[in-house]
């Protein structure tokens, strides 16, 4: 087993790796940007670093800078969460040339299949169904709209180094694709580094189902079920649920078995995902393959038992996988909400600042993976995931019960977050009928309600009003918040009163 | 001391007796409330009303607040006498459009320059906070008369970014 | 299902009850008393009714108090959680009197069960093994000291109507019986307000398992599998697992279907637990039946996916059991740490006091059932248990590991807890090979280090002093804490400078 | 500013240079130290040395302080110069053993009364917190000199309870 793990993230995925490696007791180092400073993934790893500046390209994306650290502390594994330099072959590379091991695939797996175009071209010879599309980049606008008027509109751009949500767009016709192409192409330059951008015919009300795959160095691989990653926001998963609700055994061996051909595709090893589009008749369409651990992979491991990420550091460090396919038996429903520092009724603007008040929620399967605390200061310069808020029930019905009542418990002050936006969420019958598709978030925000109020009523608004007037003069004269004071100011007044009057 | 809350478009005229807690005196509109108010921490207050059992957070929101009790919330201003005056002074803004940003970020990229005809909902500049990039668009269509931030500026919520006149 | 339910406790089980019954969408009402003002389970019920003084007399124990909010606010159920009113047939008599269902079982149940001798009695019929020992209470020391000399020495002496490890007294040798018979006389009477004792033989270093029971009011009745419990001081549950270390499935099989005849002939139902005494050659003897919910409940919920304060709400309100017994499927191992407000290096003496700052544990396989919060003053009146802290992992050993973890990342300020004591209980070889009877932790005690360290370092042990000196003098110096304010206090004192000056 | 900490017999000198977070410094013993000290939230605090990630917690723990550093902790009693005074001032009680309270509780029984003789060990009263009754012993055999509290008084942890001579 390892000596040292040194993780290269931050935020809540770098407390999740911390606490699996604690579980191991293996030693840990985290790294952290100036805007990182007395982060809790610095407080709780044992050992900590600044890497320079607040800008992801100066620190956390500063090849150079972190392996400098891994080596100054003696680290011998390196595990690097998700985004960042999770699928960053030639960081895998310069890492395992350091002489550390990359808890994560080969960087030739990672290469093949961060590449949208050669992954299809790996995968087509193995049998898996795909969309329609091409497999090459596209160049100019003209080029772009020549192909797409052979495949058809409505169709999506996508970043061929994409991921994520990021770097998606839909286009509806063709008047569209000039700008789609120009904010995708940046969109995707910013993000990933890289603005090549290809084509894919757009399937009509899709769910988006991936498969969690494990896959150890010997040639054992086995995969953990399903996870429902339809509900999203502008491309972006925000609830992910397993099981999926329209699974069957059946349609769950079959993905699994195009999942395990992927996998053989690709020569993988450690954790992975592989994502599928699946429509209206259940026909399933490969997307792509996820070379790192998943966001929401803890609702498999609420669900099959299984911690993902301690099996990926086993597995990296050369063990055989001890998890045979027999062996992963699936209980109950998980859900998980991603509890974001953003404004739902402002377009979802991301909302850093400091977290003045933290209330989190537990209690019978509740689970919350949190990157932050109470006095803590969101930087400006990250993603805005706060926390994964995770609920387990024998039912999905009971797990959107236990997560309706975690979430009214959550209480975040000082910043924005979209807490009450999965309130709301986990009341729509649609959501409860499971009847969704990957536009269904989207379609409800332009009716939902986003007034002044919810609803309340004019009792409740009246005691609403007073509480809060109470507050605003509270915090305006600062004397009523500590009662002694004026006291003490009466006091000494006093005392200079007298001495001005005895002077004389 | 009274105040005047601004809840949509409805004022209501607040005269709060006491706010030394924990009781709370308050004449709301024409209803008087006395609240046995406990602050949990600040921010977060508990109190019980006819049985019930009420926790209200306040979160300041821009020039206002949003005071949740359990899942409902309201939106709220609050004007003093102060910032009542100064409401009222305002000048008529009607045939100017100022762009303002709705979230803290980075200007990335300024995609039109004084002067420039626009379109409504035209993009002006675009911003990027946490990994987002949003382009700030014109609500009316008209000539650009400032862009009063460069490229690559910080920028708070609520400051101003451009003028469509 | 109920309209409305009442919950007659307070602390970390009222918290426990109010979220099973929000996740059945059943509104809530808590009681509290004058020192429970802003208690967590007053603020997060639906309704909440003060019921008087801080003595439980007055309070938690008036029956006619808590009946008459009942009443007023409209509850048809009511749940006792455990302790307090929990086990008192009277009240649970009165409550079914005034219309309201008991969440629990039938007054004679309580009645029968709550009576050691009594239970033993029935139980004796039904083919049930028992401790060698009196059945009826003793009288005068005398009488005592007579039936002692029968039975043997070591033996036991216990509260009729005890249980939870209040009311019980191990007595070495016959000078010891007259002190041993006062105070557990004594504690019985203010616990339980009944001083009947009896006696019974002292099994030699015995294992404490108990089997979980659920029933419901049509004559289905299943178990949940074991609870190890057998780790104690002075025979207070202070750390219990699902499975027992030492259980196999034929004795599982045994203690069950004996657990289904005690059942039989209490003719019970709702939740229950039958305790047995295990010995080294894995001989088992009935000691007693808890007729409500258990402290250790979760660690059952975990292993077994099962909810059962949801089920006890559901068979009160008359429903058949749905689950049955081959349903019942035990996956992986949990361990409880009964968080208290106490302090393990002064002999475990109550911490009670203000909570300066908490921090609670969370991430995979932890569960923190807890009933205070920062800044809450937890009283001087009543338990001092704080939280219920739970893991889950696939195995025993990797739930000790998890378990670890969670008490490093558990931090709790202004009081004093028995976090640290755990946290070393958990290093312990002989707690790792679960080779343990229920004296091993007052045997540990003696042992264990009690220094002003625990092996730090010269360096270490330096910063901290240096830590404590800039705490304590910051402490001493309010302006160090307020930066800002002698800035403030200078600016105002120029001004007055100049005021004076200008002045004449 | 000087202080003397005590940390069982053992005395160990302290000269704080600066308090001022981030930055403090002392010399502790004949060494010098230089931490860079983030309190994050009061009596919890963050500090990196040597690559090392250390959270230290103080909690003040009857006269003294328990400090945490991750898993192991160091208790102590700091001395200014004023309580060093006090400490040296304190008469020799050697021959009196006074029973103090070691915790907050109620007073629910005395065991006997001023003038008893009483054997080493035995109980003088008892006090109750949270359920939990306890027997206050006198370590040393003598007479009960001063029994400091009736029955039903509530006492907090370091009252005096009772002397023994």
């Amino acid at each position: 087993m390892f000596r040292k793990i040194l993780i290269a993230n931050r935020g809540e995925i770098a407390v999740r790796v911390i606490r699996a490696c604690r579980e191991l007791r293996i030693p840990t180092v985290a790294v952290y940007s100036e805007a990182d400073e007395g982060a809790l993934h610095a407080r709780m790893a044992d050992e900590a670093f600044g890497i320079g500046p607040a800008p992801s390209v100066e620190s956390y994306l500063a090849v150079e800078k972190i392996l400098d650290v891994a080596q100054r502390a003696g680290a011998d594994a390196i595990h690097p969460g998700y985004g960042f330099l999770a699928e960053n072959a030639g960081f895998a590379e310069a890492v395992e040339d350091a002489g550390i091991t990359f808890i994560g695939p080969s960087p030739a797996a990672i290469a093949l299949m961060g590449s949208k175009v050669e992954s299809r071209r790996a995968v087509s010879k193995y049998d898996v169904p795909m969309v329609p599309g091409t497999l090459d980049p596209i160049g100019s606008v003209a080029d772009a709209l020549e192909t797409a008027a052979g495949i058809g509109y409505p169709l999506m751009l996508k970043a061929s180094a994409g991921g994520g949500g990021k770097g998606l767009r839909f286009v509806a016709s063709a008047d569209q694709m000039e700008s789609a192409l120009r904010t995708t192409r940046a969109e995707a330059k910013a993000a990933f580094g890289d603005d090549a951008v290809y084509i894919e015919r757009f399937v009509e009300r899709p769910r988006h189902i991936e498969i969690q795959v494990l896959a150890d160095r010997h040639g054992n691989a086995i995969h953990l079920g399903e996870r429902e990653c339809t509900i999203q926001r502008r491309h972006q998963k925000v609830i992910e649920e397993c099981p999926s609700p329209i699974m069957n055994p059946e349609l769950r061996e079959k993905l699994g078995q195009a999942a395990m051909r992927v996998v053989e595709a690709a020569s993988y090893y450690n954790a992975g995902t592989v994502e599928f589009l699946v429509d209206q008749d259940l026909n399933f369409y490969f997307l792509e393959m996820n070379t790192r651990l998943q966001v929401e992979h803890a609702v498999t491991e609420a669900v099959t038992g299984i911690d993902l990420v301690r099996q990926q550091i086993e597995v990296a460090a050369g063990n055989e996988l001890k998890i045979r396919q027999q062996d992963v038996t699936m209980r109950g429903a998980a859900i998980e909400c991603r509890i974001y520092a953003e404004d739902p009724d402002n377009n979802f603007f991301p909302s850093p600042g400091r977290i003045s008040m933290l209330r989190t929620p537990s209690g019978p399967g509740i689970r919350d993976d949190s990157g932050v605390y109470a006095g803590w200061t969101v930087p400006l310069e990250y993603d805005p995931l706060l926390s994964k808020l995770i609920a387990w029930a024998p039912t999905r019905a009971d797990a959107i019960a236990r997560m309706s009542r975690a979430l009214d418990e959550y209480q975040i002050g000082g910043i924005k977050d979209n807490i009450a936006f999965f309130r709301q969420l986990l009341d729509h019958p649609a959501f409860i009928a499971a009847d969704f598709d990957t536009g269904f978030i989207d379609r409800w925000l332009g009716e939902r309600s986003k007034g002044v109020t919810n609803g309340m009523g004019e009792r409740d608004r009246d005691m609403a009003l007073l509480i809060a007037t109470v507050f605003h003069s509270r915090q305006n004269s600062p004397e009523a918040n500590h009662p002694a004071a004026p006291t003490a100011n009466a006091w000494k007044l006093a005392g200079r009163n007298e001495q001005l009057l005895r002077k004389p | 001391m009274k105040y005047t809350a601004l809840v949509g478009t409805e004022k209501i005229e607040i005269d709060l007796h006491s706010a030394a807690l924990p009781t709370v005196r308050a004449r709301v509109g024409d209803r008087e409330y006395e609240l046995e108010l406990r602050e949990i921490e600040p921010g977060l207050f508990w109190f019980c009303v006819d049985g019930r059992s009420i926790e209200a957070t306040v979160l300041p929101n821009g020039e206002g607040y949003t005071v949740r009790l359990g899942t409902k919330y309201v939106r709220l201003e609050l004007l003093d006498r102060r910032s009542q005056l100064r409401r009222l002074g305002a000048g008529d803004t009607d045939k100017l459009a100022e762009i303002r940003a709705s979230m803290p970020g980075k200007v990335v990229k300024l995609l039109v320059v004084e002067g420039d005809e626009v379109k409504a909902g035209q993009g002006l500049l675009v911003i990027e906070a946490m990994k987002m990039q949003n382009e700030m668009r014109t609500p009316r269509a008209g000539t650009v008369q400032k862009v009063a931030v460069p490229e690559g500026m910080t920028v708070k919520a609520g400051d101003l970014l451009a003028v469509v006149n």
